[in-house]
This record gives structure tokens, C-alpha cells and sequence, in this order.
């Protein structure tokens, strides 16, 4: 066989590479020499290797496949070897044939087809197929109770465990109060006289809860970040909703 | 390229692309200059032209559009409605049901008896006009109620909500319970 | 409706509704039986057929959709300036053309014939509008399973995946008796 010394091409996979041996050697993909192949095969990976390509885990898996069907076509019983080389020999037919079947339909193959966006049309959307009765309250007999099964567990399930449950509400109220008055804090002082982690939380998810309602915005950063009220500091109407405890 | 070509070409790139496509446009990607690709264009738009023809080339300005004749509105709109008219999802009747056996409710009430979110199930069922909004509780929160439509009692055929298969027992207790 | 009116607004249909629609669909819409649509349809699939045509109507199983002829593909990258689709790589084909002849299968599948990991061509095919889920196979860890879509047959310029050229004999029976 001849010395393999000139640029990589690059295989799609082991399959790929074992094909492009064969037929460059112009071997049986029926009746592979394992020896000869195995030697070409490792010769390629190692060129690969020392050209920096990523050898991908399938090549790796290949040449251990590959040794061993070596190694147990050396012991004096070769039925093993044998059923191992037809396997080999079979997926790479199948793979052969994968590939002629992929080149065919290259040829016919066309991506210049253009077809145009749906015009946009506004729909009257109302439902009009029509249900039996019986279906509803199939339907509804299958909600009911699955509530039980995957809502989370009630708070009081807990009651043994935590000490004090801090509403967001209560702190979202309080952090507004603190901003009517001094219109800007800094953030890291709505944490300065908590008591407890819960405290601590319920603050954070309230000053999240006012961003996100866009009532208030945090500036700055690394550690110098203030929070201020938006729309001027005017009171809104909305709030109503949240002084409600 | 060759005037009947040519002319392919440019009901290609009119269907294509949908807006309109002006002079200038087509006579640079087709390397004509401008009053031949203005000529094949306007002799497009009359060809085009008609009462009952199905697409039109129309001209505005100097811009051309291949659109839909409006005389086909009617079918046009069946056929691409039906596309969206699908059969309910099993959530979507499950939160119908819901909606139905104990309306007025909640957005709450029925992801508390579900389980999950049913943002989108609402939002769906009230587009579908299955559903609509019947004012606010008066709780913190002055949470949306929901209640059926006329057009769900003819999508089931019936011509009250007293119609509904009762529920049976045992069922609407616990959930009394559970509520 | 006559049936030269008939065609025109099933030609005013298939433009605007851009995606592909079925004969019934069609039948549906214009109150016709769907032999009569089905025949309208192709003939005026027949009629926009041509090897110069600009635009195309083509059969994809049973649905039709009008498009583009792609010999006119030059002209319409330039006016619409879209960037041009770069050919399918061969691992790509390959494993189309997997999928196309063993439909549905699962990507586990693809990979024991190709003998590398196909995560990212199936994504990119997925993508591209090639092959679409088509639920999952009822094994341990439910596997999703792949075929091919409408824009593969036109891509392809077949109507339907009984044109695709059969494999021969001998190498289809080993794959069965392997499989």
C-alpha cells in the first residue's frame, strides 16, 4: 500500500474515511484485510491529530472497533472475527449506498424554489365546529382534580419549617413609602435593617415586582446603585391595588 | 435575454416579492434600462388587467404589485380562515368546561383546579368568542371573570347553560371542597 | 361559477395564501366537488407549468402552492437582495436522504447508518424546512421520530415520495434484513 503524504481531506466520519481507503486501495468492501486497513486507518488519525483537527469521539470508537477485530482474528478460532468483518462490511454497504443515494438526488436537488409570506389577513376568529355536550364534561371531569397533583403545596405545609413569612406586598408598599419621601435611596440601604433571609427576599422581589411595573428604576452599578421613582415621583393611582394588605 | 423571458422574469420577482417593486429595481437586476423594463411592466399590468382575473399587476407611482383580485375576497378569506378554525385542544375544552360549570370565574380559580397557566387557553378561547370577560371580582386585585358566550351554546348545540350534562355528585362536592 | 372564473379565483387563492393548500381546501371554499377541484387545480398546474414560466404551481401530495421558477432565481436575489441558499453540504443529503427513504425514522437510526452524531444536520435540515417531527416512537425514551416535508418535494420537483427513484432491489432487502 502506498504512503498516505498529502492534505487532509475531511471525512464526514469514520464511515467516510473507511470507504475512501477501500476504494483508493481498491480493496473488497466485501472482504476487507483488517490488518492493512487498521494500519491506513490509525495513519490518517494520527495525521489528523498532529494537524490539530478535532478527531471527533466516532473516529476514536472506530479504531478500538477496528483492533478488535484484529486482535481476535489472530486467535485460532475465527468465527468471531469473521462476524465482526461482515458487520463491518454490511454497514459500510449500507453507508456506500447512503451516500450514491445522497449524490442522485444532489443532482435534482433545487432550493431556488421561492414561494411568498401568507398575505396578512385579519380573520373573524369565532369558533364554529360544533361539540356534543358529553365531550365538556369528559373534558371537564379529566381538570378536575389534577389541581391537587400539580399545583405546588399550600404555604402551611411548610409551617414547621419557616419562621416568618414575609409578603412581597407589604414590602413593595414599603419601599414606595421610602421613595415618596426621599424620592432616591440607595439600593443596598432597603436592605440595611432587615430581619431575617424572608425579610430580605420579599424586599428583593418587590423592588423586582416595581421594575417590571416600571414604577421604579435602579441605576448605576458595582455597588453604588440607586433606586429612584419613575414618572417623576408622581403618585399613581394603580398603587391603590398594592397598598391593599 | 429574450422579451418573453424577460417578462417571466419579472412576474417572478413581482410574485415573489409581494410589495410593490419599482421601476428602477427591476431594470437594474434584470440590466435592462428603465423605459424598456417600464414598457414590459406596464404591458404586464394590462395583461394582467381585468375584471375577472385572478391576480392583478397593479401600478402605483412607479412601483408595481402583483396582488389578489378583490372580486375573490370571499373564497380567498374560507380558504385561508379554515386553516385556523382546528378542532379545540383537550386544554382548551378542559378549560371551557371549567368556564362553563362554574361561571363567573377566575383566571385563579381555573389554573387553581388545572394546575398549570392557562394565560394562553384564555386568551385563545376569548378570540375564539367561546368565552368573555363579565367585569371583576371585587378582592384584592380586582381579578377578570370569565363567562361563556352565546356562540358556545351554539357550538354545542344547546340553547341554555341548564342544558349542560349535570355533574355527577360525589365529583362537584370535593370540588366545593377543594375551591 | 363558470369555470373560467372558477380558475381565476383559485389562482387568486394560491397567491395569496403563499403556503400550500389542499383540494379539499380548494373544493371546500369554491363549493365544488373534489374531483372537479382537484381537476381545475391541475390543469392549471399544467398551464403554469413550462420551462420558462416565472411562476409555477406545483402538486406536493395532495396539496398545490404556487412559486417561483427557480431558473429565474438571479434576477429575484437581486431585487429582493436576499442572501443566496448555500447548496446542502453532503452530510446534509446524506441525511435527507436517509430520512426520505425510511421515513419516519430516528435520529439514532441516521446515526447508525452515517456513524457520526447528526444532532447538528438535523437541526440545520429542521431549519431549512426540509424534515419536520412527526411524533414519537412508543420504545424506552420515546425517541422523536423525522420525516420529510412538502418543501422537500419541491425541492426535489417531485409530487409526491413514491417519484423518488427507487433503490435498487438487492441493497433494499439487506437494509430490511438488517434493520
Amino acid at each position: 500500500m502506498e504512503k498516505l503524504s498529502y492534505k487532509l481531506p475531511s471525512f464526514e466520519g469514520p464511515l467516510d474515511l473507511l470507504l475512501y481507503l477501500i476504494s483508493k486501495n481498491k480493496l473488497n468492501i466485501c472482504d476487507i484485510p483488517i490488518a492493512e486497513l487498521l494500519e491506513q486507518y490509525m495513519e490518517q488519525i494520527h495525521e489528523m491529530q498532529k494537524q490539530d483537527m478535532d478527531v471527533a469521539s466516532e473516529f476514536l470508537e472506530m479504531a478500538a472497533r477496528l483492533v478488535y477485530i484484529k486482535t481476535v482474528s489472530l486467535l485460532p478460532k475465527h468465527e468471531e472475527a469473521e462476524e465482526l468483518s461482515r458487520e463491518l462490511s454490511g454497514q459500510l454497504l449500507e453507508y456506500q449506498e447512503c451516500r450514491r443515494v445522497a449524490q442522485s438526488m444532489a443532482a435534482s436537488f433545487n432550493l431556488e424554489f421561492f414561494v411568498r409570506e401568507p398575505e396578512k389577513i385579519d380573520f373573524d376568529e369565532t369558533y364554529r365546529r360544533v361539540h356534543r355536550p358529553e365531550e365538556l364534561l369528559a373534558a371537564y371531569l379529566n381538570a378536575a382534580g389534577r389541581g391537587k397533583r400539580l399545583l405546588p403545596p399550600k404555604p402551611e405545609a411548610f409551617s414547621g419549617i419557616t419562621h416568618r413569612i414575609v409578603s412581597v406586598s407589604s414590602k413593595i408598599v414599603a419601599v414606595l413609602r421610602r421613595l415618596w419621601t426621599a424620592h432616591e435611596v440607595r439600593y443596598e440601604s432597603l436592605f440595611e435593617e432587615k430581619r431575617g433571609r424572608s425579610d430580605m427576599v420579599a424586599t428583593f422581589l418587590a423592588v423586582l415586582e416595581l421594575v417590571r411595573g416600571k414604577r421604579v428604576r435602579v441605576e448605576g452599578e458595582d455597588g453604588n446603585e440607586t433606586v429612584k421613582l419613575m414618572n417623576g415621583g408622581v403618585r399613581h393611582w394603580k398603587l391603590k391595588s398594592y397598598g391593599k394588605q | 435575454m429574450e422579451i418573453k423571458k424577460l417578462r417571466e422574469a419579472i412576474k417572478a420577482i413581482l410574485f415573489v416579492s409581494g410589495d410593490p417593486v419599482s421601476i428602477d429595481r427591476v431594470a437594474d437586476a434584470l440590466e435592462l434600462d428603465r423605459p424598456t423594463a417600464a414598457k414590459i411592466l406596464q404591458n404586464l399590468a394590462d395583461e394582467y388587467d381585468g375584471e375577472e382575473s385572478g391576480v392583478l399587476i397593479v401600478r402605483m407611482e412607479d412601483q408595481y404589485q402583483m396582488c389578489s383580485n378583490p372580486k375573490y375576497a370571499k373564497p380567498i378569506h374560507k380558504v385561508m380562515d379554515m386553516r385556523r378554525n382546528t378542532p379545540l385542544s383537550p386544554a382548551g375544552l378542559e378549560v371551557l368546561a371549567i368556564v362553563a360549570y362554574n361561571q363567573p370565574v377566575t383566571k385563579a380559580f381555573i389554573e387553581q383546579i388545572r394546575g398549570v397557566d392557562c394565560s394562553g387557553v384564555i386568551g385563545s378561547l376569548s378570540a375564539k368568542g367561546l368565552i368573555e370577560e363579565r367585569g371583576r371580582l371585587e378582592l384584592p386585585g380586582r381579578p377578570l371573570l370569565y363567562g361563556t358566550t352565546a356562540n358556545f351554546l351554539r357550538c354545542l348545540s344547546i340553547s341554555s347553560l341548564s342544558e349542560l350534562p349535570p355533574i355527577p355528585e360525589k365529583q362537584a362536592e370535593e370540588e366545593k371542597a377543594d375551591a
